[in-house]
């Protein structure tokens, strides 16, 4: 079922603001309130207020079920691979190599009250990513597949 | 570095890592191709049960093994200036974790071997591969892990991913119905956990099992922290009066599930034997609550074998028996647990029925996984799962009939199976702890045996019905998956007390050691 | 007894919760039960975290240095992604279950019993 | 390591490998007296046919038991055990909730009040 | 009437424990806060995060998180699963 002209351009309109606050709360999980769970579920939010404005034909030619589940599999694979990659460099599973390196997101943090400085907190800006591509993907398809038992009914 | 030395040290992690990481593929896999996806599997499947048998081996040659997410050192429980305290999450593998690694392990290879073929007529099997592999890592989480808000998150992912599998033959529904109660509740029972993992918190401010109990102090809180848990924990493992799902999930499953089905609901069995044998242990009333978990397994013996004998449906009568066989596990558990703190007849009986009660999961996790996979055999040859239908299968399905005849007289306890051995030990430690205990129990198995047989001549014996006159062997995969359960039936059966010796009996102390637990992560603090 | 409000409230949002639980027949009044007793058990276990006049455990800009505990705060992220995870399941059973029996009311579907 | 050990249980013992050299002596045993025994079976024979009262002999298949004939005595007798305690199998899952959290609190009625 | 009995007695049985609880828990002061001070004075050098939620989630309790994320791809597979297209004649219905 299609929603009014109205709902179908506000929806338009806001999806993208919805992105990129959605990636925004991604990205600085590690300073401000936030992180990849919720900002990932701010994103499929988004995909909530077009698979509801329009109809579920229209949706799925732009949101695939396929492609969707290769963003889940993207993300969790990027976790575990980013916790994995410790082991490669002989260390424990899910230690923090990059966290005062110096490096990527490798800049030291003492103790204190701080302004926040983004390229901090080693592999967890990473994993706030990966975490946050999936549920993107997996809360979004969840949606999907749901719609897809009501059709089949001719709702 | 080796790679042998790599995965000796991080053979925990990867225990639930190469698990994880197989399911995590397997949706982009089983695009490929079937054969593909079948050797991704089979491989990792392979690989899995290879890092438990080196953690095994590693965990009973050098006592206690610790894995510490995160940290700078895999063995570094404490971190130098916490004065004190374990802050991370801890893998802590002892005896008896590496006793349900193996079991897990052994029926995860048949499992996935015979379901190669027994699911292949199914669409969709990558997911049911991805669910699968999530059970397994499930099950190897929660019976390695060391905290607990970490065993919580495991026994989600073992009771969602065994949910979706419950529901994947979808049946008109009534599988689904099946899942659905199985899983309604388990989240009930999942709360409990959480509501006791609060309590825990709230008090010591501690998520490891061994902080947690070296600061138990057994107030009120924590009674009913222990309630809680050991209600969640005996309703997960099916345990009469909160077994109402497993019947009914474990006939609905496809029959490759089943059979690990009774591996999770066995790590239940191990998250309840945990909580009240390492945070508990002896600051509890041990006899209370001993007699609890001896009541629980008296009348799920009892309730389970006599439902079973009317049952018309194989899977739902095998599901009872499951039950029952669960209760012999409670019964010499509970036992140990009520002499817990009386050392003259812990060593007099008290040992005996704990190792009997836990080398019991074992054998029932063998013969009854090869019990549920013949009744998978013969639902994929001749479609039905109604006794009334069945008959004369003894001509054609030869290799089956074998299979179930061993399967069938391990668990009614005939010499000489592996279930004799455990029910023997059984029997005469609680003997000597109250009569009428043993009484009922060797009761119990003459029924099961009773019910058996019932089972045996109605599928297997009589004229060869016509209906079924096309009807032949199960597949090679399926043969011989379940040809590894039955020769460890046959094996186990035979020598004993080698098995007793080198797993069971260090399962067991291991268990009942509160203050070895605590000193292998705090390190005697 | 006000300083122990949260605590009462779990209690309460329980008591509400079971009672939904056990005695709704729709397995929609069902899963909202057991997300109010979800509710009951994130309360609880936030609640069990707070320090008197703390503020969120967030360095960036803090205005004091007293933060409640962040423990609680990360267990209870997890706990509701698993509550997410689970309502998402049962839903799907219930669609499957309409599709099939046509009815959600838990007194119709039993075809599977004694 | 002593793989043929017998299991020690505490009470008693347990040689599962003498138990079947013993097992196997016996059947060799009962053989051999079965073998002294005079055969009077010809093959071929009326004697290969079943003898029913004279009656026909039924079809393959409705000689078959079928499993729900099976222990209806077991079942009579215990007739009253079993209209209690199958019903309470309802299938209803409001049930076995109830089920659930009774227990719970019996439970903790029992461990937090009585001990 | 007997099932409204059991369900009443039960959950005033629960409701009195847990009134235990709630009364014997203070809020606003944690008897024990060792662990959770050890993450707020050391998190931020350890993993250089400012949130100490996210250092704990992600870092101290990473373990945790990916469990998490593996529950949700558990019901997303099964929710998947539920919602497939059947292929003729691989359901079995027992009557």
């Amino acid at each position: 079922m299609r929603m009014s002209k109205i709902v179908r351009t506000a929806a338009d309109i806001l999806y993208p603001a919805i992105l990129i606050f959605g990636l925004y709360v991604v990205a600085h999980g590690h300073l401000t309130p936030g992180g990849g769970f919720q900002g990932g579920a701010v994103i499929a939010t988004g995909g909530a207020l077009v698979i509801v404005a329009y109809n579920y034909k229209e949706v799925t030619g732009w949101l695939k079920k396929n492609v969707l589940m290769g963003q889940e599999v993207i993300g969790l694979f990027g976790f575990i691979g980013v916790g994995l990659l410790a082991l490669a460099f002989g260390q424990v599973f899910f230690f923090n190599y990059l966290a005062g390196s110096g490096s990527l997101f490798g800049m030291p943090v003492p103790y204190g009250i701080n302004p926040g400085e983004l390229n901090t907190a080693g592999v967890l800006p990473l994993m706030n990513f990966a975490v946050g591509i999936e549920v993107w993907g997996g809360l979004t398809i969840v949606i999907l597949y749901m719609l897809s038992g009501l059709e089949k009914e001719g709702c | 570095m080796t790679i042998i030395d790599f995965v000796f040290i991080n053979a925990p992690a990867l225990l639930v890592a190469i698990p994880l990481f197989a399911a995590f593929l397997c949706p982009v896999i089983g695009k490929i191709s079937s054969m593909v996806r079948n050797l991704w599997v089979m491989g990792m499947m392979l690989v899995t049960a290879a890092v438990a048998f080196i953690l095994a081996y590693r965990v009973l040659a050098t006592g206690p093994v610790l894995y510490v997410f995160g940290a700078a050192a895999a063995n570094l429980a404490i971190p130098l200036d916490s004065g004190g305290i374990p802050i991370r999450i801890i893998f802590t593998v002892d005896a008896m974790s590496a006793f349900m690694d193996i079991i897990c392990a052994i029926v995860g290879i048949s499992v996935l071997l015979y379901s190669l073929s027994s699911e292949s007529r199914n669409s969709s099997l990558e997911g049911y591969y991805t669910l699968f592999f999530l059970m397994i890592a499930g099950v190897f989480g929660m019976v390695s892990t060391g905290d607990f808000f970490n065993f919580f998150v495991f026994l989600e992912i073992l009771s969602l991913a065994s949910a979706g599998m419950i529901a994947y033959r979808i049946d008109g529904g009534l599988a689904v119905e099946a899942a659905l109660k199985y899983f309604i509740l388990s989240t009930l029972g999942a709360i409990f956990v959480l509501f006791a993992i609060g309590i825990y918190y709230g008090q010591y401010n501690a998520l490891n099992i061994a902080m947690i109990a070296q600061r138990m102090q057994f107030t009120m809180l924590d009674k009913i922290a222990l309630v809680l848990l050991v209600a969640a924990l005996a309703m997960k493992c099916g345990a009469v009066p909160l077994h109402f799902w497993t019947p009914d999930a474990y006939s609905m499953a496809p029959s490759s599930v089943t059979a690990f089905l009774v591996v999770a609901s066995q790590a239940s069995l191990y998250g309840l034997f945990r909580v009240v044998f390492t945070i508990y242990n002896i600051t509890m009333n041990c006899v209370t609550v001993g007699w609890v978990i001896i009541i629980f397994g008296v009348l799920s013996m009892v309730v389970g074998v006599t439902m079973a004998i009317p049952q018309k449906d194989i899977k739902r009568l095998m599901a009872y028996h499951a039950v029952s066989q669960t209760g012999y596990m409670l019964l010499g558990v509970g036992v140990g647990l009520a002499v817990l703190g009386n050392t003259t007849l812990t060593s007099a009986f008290g040992f005996m029925a704990m190792e009997g009660g836990i080398f019991h999961i074992f054998n029932h996790a063998m013969y009854k996984g090869l019990l549920f996979l013949t009744a998978g055999a013969i639902f994929y040859r001749i479609g039905t799962r109604d006794l009334n239908k069945m008959g004369g299968l003894g001509h054609t399905m030869k290799y089956t009939m074998i299979f179930f005849m061993i399967g069938a007289l391990a668990i009614a306890g005939i010499p000489p199976f592996n279930g004799f051995a455990s029910k023997l030990m059984i029997y005469e430690s609680v003997y000597l702890f109250n009569p009428l205990l043993a009484i009922i129990a060797m009761v119990v198995s003459i029924l099961t045996l009773a019910s058996f047989v019932k089972v045996f001549h109605s599928v297997f014996m009589g004229p060869k019905l016509p209906e079924y006159a096309d009807v032949k062997e199960a597949p090679l995969p399926m043969l011989i998956g379940m040809g590894i359960l039955a020769a460890i039936v046959i094996l186990f059966g035979l020598f004993p007390q080698p098995v007793v010796d080198i797993l069971v009996a260090p399962a067991a102390h291991a268990l009942a050691d509160q203050g070895g637990y605590i000193a292998s992560v705090l390190g005697g603090a | 007894m006000l300083w122990n409000l949260p605590f009462i409230t779990v209690v309460v949002l329980t008591f509400i919760g079971l009672v939904t639980v056990l005695l709704k027949k729709n397995i929609i009044k069902i899963l909202l039960g057991i997300n109010i007793l979800e509710s009951a058990v994130n309360l609880f276990i936030v609640a069990l975290g707070y320090r008197e006049g703390g503020v969120a455990p967030i360095f960036t800009l803090a205005p004091s240095e007293l933060m409640v505990l962040p423990t609680p705060q990360a267990l209870v992220l997890t706990s509701i992604v698993i509550g997410v995870a689970t309502s998402a399941l049962v839903l799907s059973f219930a669609m499957v279950l309409q599709k099939k029996y046509g009815t959600v009311d838990i007194d119709k579907i039993r075809r599977l019993h004694g | 390591m002593d793989l043929i050990a017998p299991l020690l249980t505490g009470y008693g013992l347990w040689a599962p490998v003498a138990w079947l050299v013993a097992f196997v002596a016996a059947v060799i045993i009962v053989y051999l007296l079965w073998k002294t025994g005079e055969s009077s079976y010809k093959k071929g024979t009326q004697l290969e046919r079943p003898y029913l009262s004279g009656n026909v002999e039924p079809e393959k298949g409705a000689v078959h038991i079928r499993a729900s004939n099976l222990y209806w005595g077991f079942l009579q007798a215990l007739k009253g055990y079993y209209d209690v305690l199958v019903p309470v199998h309802t299938g209803i899952l409001s049930d076995y909730l109830i089920w659930f959290v009774a227990v719970t609190a019996l439970v903790l009625v029992i461990v937090g009040v009585l001990s | 009437m007997k099932k409204m009995l059991v369900v009443g007695a039960s959950l005033i049985i629960l409701a009195a424990f847990f009134g235990v609880m709630a009364m014997t828990l203070s809020f606003g002061s944690p008897k024990m806060t060792d662990m959770d001070d050890y993450f707020l004075r050391h998190g931020q050098e350890q993993t250089g995060s400012n949130n100490e939620c996210t250092a704990v989630v992600f870092d101290f309790r990473g373990f945790d998180t990916l469990g998490e994320s593996t529950v949700l791809f558990c019901a997303i597979v099964g929710v998947a699963l539920m919602f497939r297209k059947m292929q003729g004649g691989e359901e079995y219905e027992d009557e």
